[in-house]
């Protein structure tokens, strides 16, 4: 009943109706919410926003995944490699950063017992 | 040679630390000044022996692959990272036995990958290879930044890291789209078929890779984190970042500027932003009394001027854009050497603190600096800025050049309040030992900032071949793409 | 000589020997050998004479440039030997107000040099004139506007003169003599530069140059600092040369003057230098009847203040005289009237100037046992003396040199028949009878003085006061120099003349600035959600404003 | 319902200006749809071919886009030693809750299980989905369960270092070799058949930079996990 | 059918996100966040990504999660 759902066009649109909306949540969250953590789930929803767009809209429902084996032989019906191997690296790289931040976070908070951002001002400028 | 030496050795290098700092933690230090030098000393035969823009593949050919591009402009960049990380890395080891880093095989490691990354995001042609460039700067800058875990360490790392975060973000939706709607990764690829695509998808991306790469390069809107993460940071590590990390990001923001939009649509705009930036940062920096920020705001206004000659888009100016690089990070590098050395007896980085300082060493060394940065006629600041404001009154953009000239004279007044307090006459009770290594350091800045200052011909020619080479579109395209 | 620099073909750089240049070198040389001679009188460090020679290098640069990048080079590295130089004694404001005032005149320099590539691109001076009139006419009052600011902080012409006094006052008494002869000079010689080159500026001269004798001079009358008052003296000659400047032939009355006043500058400063050196004091008020101790002083003073009052007999009276007849010439009546009236109001702190220090009563006690000053004071004030009485007896002496410049710069020439005689167009004036004249009369003077003398009545101390019924005391001031001047303030006119008004304007506009940085500074705060906030609308802006 | 008073202006503002971008984007995103599109992916997939890898992503991420692994590895790296630095262990003071009895029995039998699965997903990564990457995290995530359940469980620091130490300086060298021998960074120097497609030894050097990645990205991680536990007892 | 799942998928992601980041709970917002990773892990998967879903569902759903776990142990629950 929602054949009309798999045309290319309506699934790219899906895609970046969904992404674009996640990506507004993320943004939504990154210029309001203040608590540290808050700011860093909103960076991690942005950030899967935008791999969720690039996978979404480069791959082909037609074709199959890009892995060679037993069926699967004709390498012109799968689908793009690169997005994928793209997208692997910058999620690695996303949640090593993140990692870091939370460690940063939490010895900033050992010390001076703040969690907004907002109130970090130790500097007299 | 390979120009992939330059990323692969420090990179190696950073892996090997644990390794080598278990034959001893002078072993490690030696290891990595020895490793920086003799890079040096590669990138110098590279220039001596330099005849063309060379091309090294990594695994499969270029428009398909990855591949690192060596071109004058780019030779130039590695070697100005080169010489200032192995100047970095000995000035280090001078002062060490004093006041070495906590956990020091982990501050080579950052260095060094700091090094192979800065290099990285010059040499590379590929632009999701220069994302990840870009985030391993980021990343060892953040933890530089944060090193001494003071509060106002982790302040200035935490909010660096926060804005590196989301400026990757919009770098890497710019990536996305690029790829999405040419179908490469490749800059020549890119270059070659950005025009054709539809003007709003263009203006997207240009706007994207604008606020991805603003973050870094620091131009207005996008700047306010800047001068909290200088004042937290140590003074030794931001003479790195200004004296490397900026300029890394510089480099190759116009390096995609000029190969995406070769006809500068947006250099009016790009132009007037630099312009803006400059005064606001030079504005703001009037009042500051702590030495740390205010080297930040003028490390704003400076690289808002570097800005401004590179959006100029044309070969003249250009060449003036890698004078003041040139100029700037010297400069910078010296001032902040020298607030390291203040800094090993005591935190206060207030400016009166420099009433009280008695080496006279130092504070004619801080001149020198402070007055190439002025832009000072016989230091190479002045070529820099007169080359910039020559090709700006050449074009008859009167407006932009009377912004400059406002900018450097409000520069001048807190530089001079410097000086000022430099001078005071009145009792001095304050020592700084300078040992004669890092003497030596300093005086080799110095005399390099007078010696181009009063021969700048003898770099000129090379700095004209490197901006012909940064803004030569189809020379670029041909290379790697052939035909 | 004209050589390529920076590895570019489109700029050429030049130096030449022209005759304008010739004229200011041998002043620069004449200003360096006399001030180095009292140099030894004084304990200075190595630092000081690296700098000193490179600002005389500098000021070399500026007179032999050809070509405006040269010149504006040699300009800045002046500018910055200066500071270094002043640096030595000035308080930290004086010295923050003196580079500041340097460098926005080195920077409106450079802009207007810029102007002037921007449309022939070349900085020659041969060029120069092209350049100008290949602007459009609102580049053109920008150009002219940047250049004139650049000169006017430099002369110290009047509404720029914020950082001179201060200055002057402040800095060694070894390099005030220089400072007033030389480096004002070259403001001077770019502004002669500009007005042969490019155009002539008239009423901006005139009414500037015409203000700033007013101004200065008055403002000079109640200075209680000699150096204070002598620096106001500088700003008012200055003023007369940029008056004269702004007529068709006031090329050769400015040189004259140009010379004059270099002459009478280093005299006067070397000898107050000398007066300095031996006292310790600086006020009018602290010193007084000196004529005793140092007789020779006295008379270099004399000479020297006739010569800055441009009274007859010496060089100073043939330099106002062509500067008047010049005015006389172009019918600019209004401006020699102008002129005349502020000459006429030299002659009260001339008067104050030689009263102050070696007449009246001295009111301090250590003053007795002065003695005359060194002889390394003396001697160059000798040669300059002689040298102002040469003028003055020959003042046709220096008309062919100053011909040959006018000659290179395409003006008409002065006439000239002998040395003695000074020939302008409505009069002319043989400095020798006058000289002879005068001369006679000073001596027919001096012999009765002395005659007389040797019968007064000597006071036994100095609080031996004849016309006084009083007794006086140690607190009570005795010498008239006190305050001397001031009276003058009464008058509503000279009042608001002298009521600082340029830096009640300076202060008010740093003051502004800093409110203004004040709020700038607030963005920078460090508060990351503005930061994102405001990268978010920037984006927003610049989506929406350039969607297609 | 008053929304100025329940919601605070910057929530508002905060909403606007990211709901005016995003329907920009969409805007701009939806009226040029790249629908179908000739892309390099199309030609690597050809040339997967000659490299004899049956997993096309993991020929790409490791040799063809080696160098980004290389500098993904490099920020893990980086990352690793940052969090390493900023919390370093506290031994002195050690208060861990101890865990239940279920926990640990479950846990202690279920880490070789973990571990055998990283093992297997790292060492396929060049047939079937997986690599590296993911078997490195997975090791890891066995880790972290040792660690949760297991009050002095501790993987020795000098092993991790060991670890990541020799699988970095492998990862280059192997990359220099390549430069060495086919005069290419990371070129595939190691013989590889076509006709091996599908087998465990195939594709060269690929499978073999997969292991070693997954090796370091496996330490790396562990040290993150570990770095953070530890600092969360002092608590 | 694909489409469908695709956009329930992602009705329920954006849902989910929202939730996440406007929870008063710390701790909810990070599970709700892990519920984000594991729609990412479905939608990848039907992307025909194998790869990129595995990967998202050891580091997005797994350490990720456990990343902003020690995070709130320190740095308390309540934003």
């Amino acid at each position: 009943m929602f054949e009309f759902l798999n045309q290319p066009e309506v699934i790219k649109t899906i895609v970046t109706l969904g992404a674009m909306s996640l990506f507004f949540v993320g943004l939504f969250g990154l210029l309001t919410r203040k608590h540290i953590v808050k700011v860093f789930i909103s960076i991690a929803i942005m950030e899967s926003a935008i791999f969720l767009l690039f996978i979404g809209l480069s791959f082909n429902r037609e074709k199959v995944a890009p892995i060679i084996d037993a069926t699967q032989t004709q390498v012109a019906t799968m689908n793009d490699p690169i997005p994928q191997a793209m997208i692997l690296t910058a999620i690695v790289i996303g949640m090593a950063v993140l990692a870091l931040g939370v460690s940063f976070a939490i010895e900033y908070y050992k010390l001076t017992g703040k969690t907004e951002i907002d109130t970090m001002n130790e500097m007299r400028f | 040679m390979s120009s992939t030496l330059f990323i692969a050795l420090p990179l190696l290098f950073g892996f090997a630390t644990p390794l080598l700092s278990r034959l001893g933690k002078n072993a490690l230090a030696y290891t990595s000044v020895l490793m920086q030098l003799s890079l040096l000393g590669l990138a110098l035969s590279l220039l001596l022996a330099h005849s063309s823009t060379t091309v090294e593949l990594i695994s499969i050919a270029a428009p398909l692959g990855i591949s690192f591009v060596l071109s004058t402009a780019s030779l130039l960049m590695v070697l100005l990272f080169t010489l200032l990380m192995t100047l970095f890395s000995l000035y280090y080891l001078f002062q060490r036995r004093a006041n070495a880093y906590a956990n020091e095989s982990k501050f080579f490691t950052l260095l060094n990958m700091l090094l192979a990354a800065s290099i990285g995001l010059v040499l590379s042609s590929d632009i999701f290879n220069i994302y990840v460039f870009f985030e391993i700067a980021g990343i060892s800058a953040y933890i530089l930044s944060a090193y001494s875990k003071t509060a106002l360490a982790l302040e200035s790392g935490l909010k660096y890291l926060l804005t590196g975060a989301v400026a990757s973000i919009f770098l890497l939706f710019a990536i996305v789209l690029i790829y999405l709607h040419v179908g490469s990764l490749n800059l020549a690829v890119i270059a070659e078929q950005f025009q054709l695509l539809p003007y709003n998808v263009k203006l997207l991306i240009s706007l994207l890779l604008l606020i991805g790469f603003g973050f870094k390069v620091e131009v207005f809107p996008l700047n306010f984190w800047v001068t909290d993460v200088y004042q937290g940071s140590t003074s030794l590590v931001n003479a790195l970042f200004s004296g490397i990390v900026v300029k890394a990001y510089l480099f190759v923001f116009f390096h995609i500027l000029y190969l995406f939009l070769p006809q500068g649509e947006f250099t009016l705009f790009l132009l007037y932003l630099g312009g803006v930036s400059m005064l606001v940062a030079e504005v703001a920096g009037l009042r500051q009394t702590n030495l740390k920020r205010l080297f930040a705001y003028s490390s704003l206004g400076q690289v808002a001027l570097i800005f401004v000659a590179f959006a100029m888009q044309n070969i003249q100016a250009v060449q003036a854009a890698f004078f003041i690089v040139i100029a700037h990070s010297l400069a910078k590098f010296m001032l902040f050497l020298a607030l390291a050395s203040l800094e090993k007896t005591e935190q206060n980085m207030h400016i009166d603190r420099l009433k009280q300082i008695d080496s006279p060493f130092l504070m004619v060394m801080m001149f020198l600096a402070m007055l190439s940065l002025l832009g000072i006629p016989l230091f190479v600041g002045f070529v820099g800025k007169f080359l910039l404001l020559k090709s700006l009154a050449v074009e008859g953009m009167l407006t932009l050049l009377v912004m400059v000239v406002v900018a450097s004279f409000i520069e001048a007044i807190y530089y001079f309040k410097l000086m000022g307090y430099m001078l005071h006459k009145g009792t001095r009770s304050e020592k700084v030992e300078v040992s004669l290594g890092e003497k030596m350091i300093f005086v080799s800045l110095g005399l390099s900032l007078l010696l181009l200052g009063v021969f700048p011909m003898s770099i000129a020619g090379f700095l004209q071949n490197a901006a012909e080479v940064l803004l030569d579109q189809t020379a670029y395209i041909t290379l790697l793409v052939g035909g | 000589m004209e050589f390529s620099l920076y590895g570019l073909s489109d700029i050429v750089l030049s130096l030449k020997v022209t005759a304008l240049a010739n004229f200011f070198a041998l002043l620069i040389v004449l200003s360096t050998l006399t001030v180095l001679f009292i140099a030894p009188n004084y304990r200075l460090k190595r630092s000081f004479y690296l700098l000193f020679t490179l600002l005389v290098a500098s000021l070399f640069l500026i007179v032999y440039a050809h070509d405006y990048l040269l010149f504006f080079i040699g300009w800045e590295v002046m500018s910055i030997s200066t500071y270094f130089l002043l640096s030595f004694t000035l308080s930290k404001e004086a010295l923050h107000k003196y580079i500041l005032f340097a460098m926005a005149s080195a920077l409106s320099l450079f802009v207007a040099i810029l102007l002037l590539y921007s449309t022939q691109h070349s900085f020659l001076y041969e060029d120069a004139k092209q350049s100008y009139l290949a602007m459009s006419d609102g580049v053109q009052q920008l150009f002219t506007l940047f250049m004139l600011i650049a000169i006017f902080i430099k002369l110290g012409t009047i509404g720029f003169h914020y950082w001179l006094v201060d200055a002057y006052e402040e800095s060694h008494n070894l390099f005030t003599p220089f400072l007033s002869a030389m480096l004002s000079k070259m403001g001077l010689y770019a502004l002669i530069l500009f007005v042969a080159n490019i155009t002539q500026a008239t009423y901006v001269l005139a009414v500037m140059g015409l203000l700033t004798t007013i101004i200065a001079t008055f403002k000079a009358i109640e200075q209680e600092s000699i150096k204070r008052l002598l620096a106001y003296s500088s700003i008012a000659q200055l003023g007369y040369i940029v008056t004269v400047l702004s007529v068709a032939d006031g090329m050769g009355g400015a040189l004259y003057h140009a010379l004059i006043h270099t002459l009478v500058k280093l005299l006067l400063f070397i000898n107050i230098a000398g007066v300095i050196y031996v006292t310790q004091k600086e006020k009018l008020s602290d010193l007084g009847g000196l004529i005793y101790k140092l007789p020779q002083s006295f008379v270099f003073l004399l000479i020297g203040i006739i010569v800055l009052a441009g009274m007859p007999p010496l060089g100073g009276f043939a330099s106002k005289f062509m500067i008047y007849t010049a005015l006389l010439d172009a019918k600019y009546l209004l401006l020699l009237a102008g002129v005349m009236f502020s000459s006429a109001s030299a002659f009260i702190y001339v008067y104050k100037l030689i009263y102050g220090i070696y007449l009246g009563h001295p009111t301090h006690k250590n003053l007795e046992e002065v003695k005359e000053v060194p002889w390394t004071f003396l001697a160059p004030q000798y040669l300059l003396a002689s040298l102002l009485v040469i003028i003055g007896t020959f003042p046709g002496l220096v008309i062919p040199y100053i011909n040959r410049i006018l000659g290179e710069l395409n003006l008409t020439l002065l006439s000239f028949e002998t040395i003695q005689t000074l020939i302008t167009s409505y009069a002319q004036y043989n400095g020798f009878v006058v000289m002879g004249a005068f001369g006679g009369i000073f001596v027919l003077v001096l012999m009765m003085f002395m005659l007389l003398r040797s019968k007064a009545k000597k006071p036994k101390n100095r609080f031996d006061i004849a016309y006084c019924a009083e007794e006086p005391n140690e607190a009570t001031h005795l010498h008239y120099g006190y305050s001397m001047g001031q009276e003058l303030k009464r008058v509503g006119l000279i009042h608001l003349i002298a009521k600082n008004s340029s830096k009640y304007f300076y202060d008010f506009l740093a003051k502004q600035m800093q409110y203004f940085s004040e709020v700038v500074r607030k963005i920078y705060s460090g508060n990351l959600l503005l930061n994102f906030n405001i990268a978010v609308l920037f984006l927003i802006i610049l989506l929406l404003w350039s969607l297609k | 319902m008053n929304i100025k008073r329940d919601i605070p202006t910057a929530t508002l503002s905060g909403f606007a200006l990211s709901a005016v971008l995003v329907l920009t984007l969409i805007t701009i995103l939806l009226q040029y749809l790249p629908l179908s599109q000739q892309r390099v992916g199309d030609a690597l997939l050809v040339l997967n071919e000659k490299e004899g890898v049956a997993n096309v992503v993991t020929t790409v991420v490791v040799y063809f886009r080696g160098f980004d692994t290389l500098g993904e590895i490099a920020v893990l790296f980086i990352a690793s030693l940052g969090v390493g630095l900023m919390l370093q262990p506290n031994t002195e003071c050690r208060l861990k809750a101890e865990s239940n009895f279920m926990l640990q029995t479950a846990s202690t039998l279920l880490f070789p299980l973990i571990l055998l699965f990283g093992i297997y997903v790292m060492v396929y990564g060049h047939l079937s989905p997986g690599g590296g990457f993911q078997g490195g995290v997975i090791i890891a995530s066995g880790v972290l369960l040792l660690l949760i359940s297991h009050k002095n469980f501790e993987v020795p620091h000098t092993v991790i270092v060991a670890f990541e130490t020799v699988a970095g300086v492998s990862y280059v060298l192997i990359g220099f070799m390549g430069l060495l021998l086919l005069d290419t960074f990371l070129g595939n120097f190691i013989p590889h058949d076509i006709a091996n497609m599908g087998m465990l030894l195939s594709g060269g050097v690929i499978p073999l930079i997969y292991i070693i990645v997954g090796i370091k990205v496996g330490s790396e991680m562990s040290g993150i996990v570990q770095n953070l536990m530890q600092r969360s007892d002092d608590v | 059918m694909t489409g469908f799942i695709i956009l329930a998928t992602f009705v329920g992601i954006v849902i989910v996100a929202f939730a996440s980041v406007v929870q008063k709970r710390l701790a909810d917002s990070v599970v709700f966040l892990m519920g984000v990773g594991l729609g990412n892990v479905v939608l990848f998967f039907l992307f025909k990504a194998p790869d990129v879903a595995l990967t998202e569902a050891v580091i997005g759903a797994g350490i990720g999660t456990f990343i902003f776990l020690i995070a709130l142990k320190h740095l308390g629950e309540q934003a």
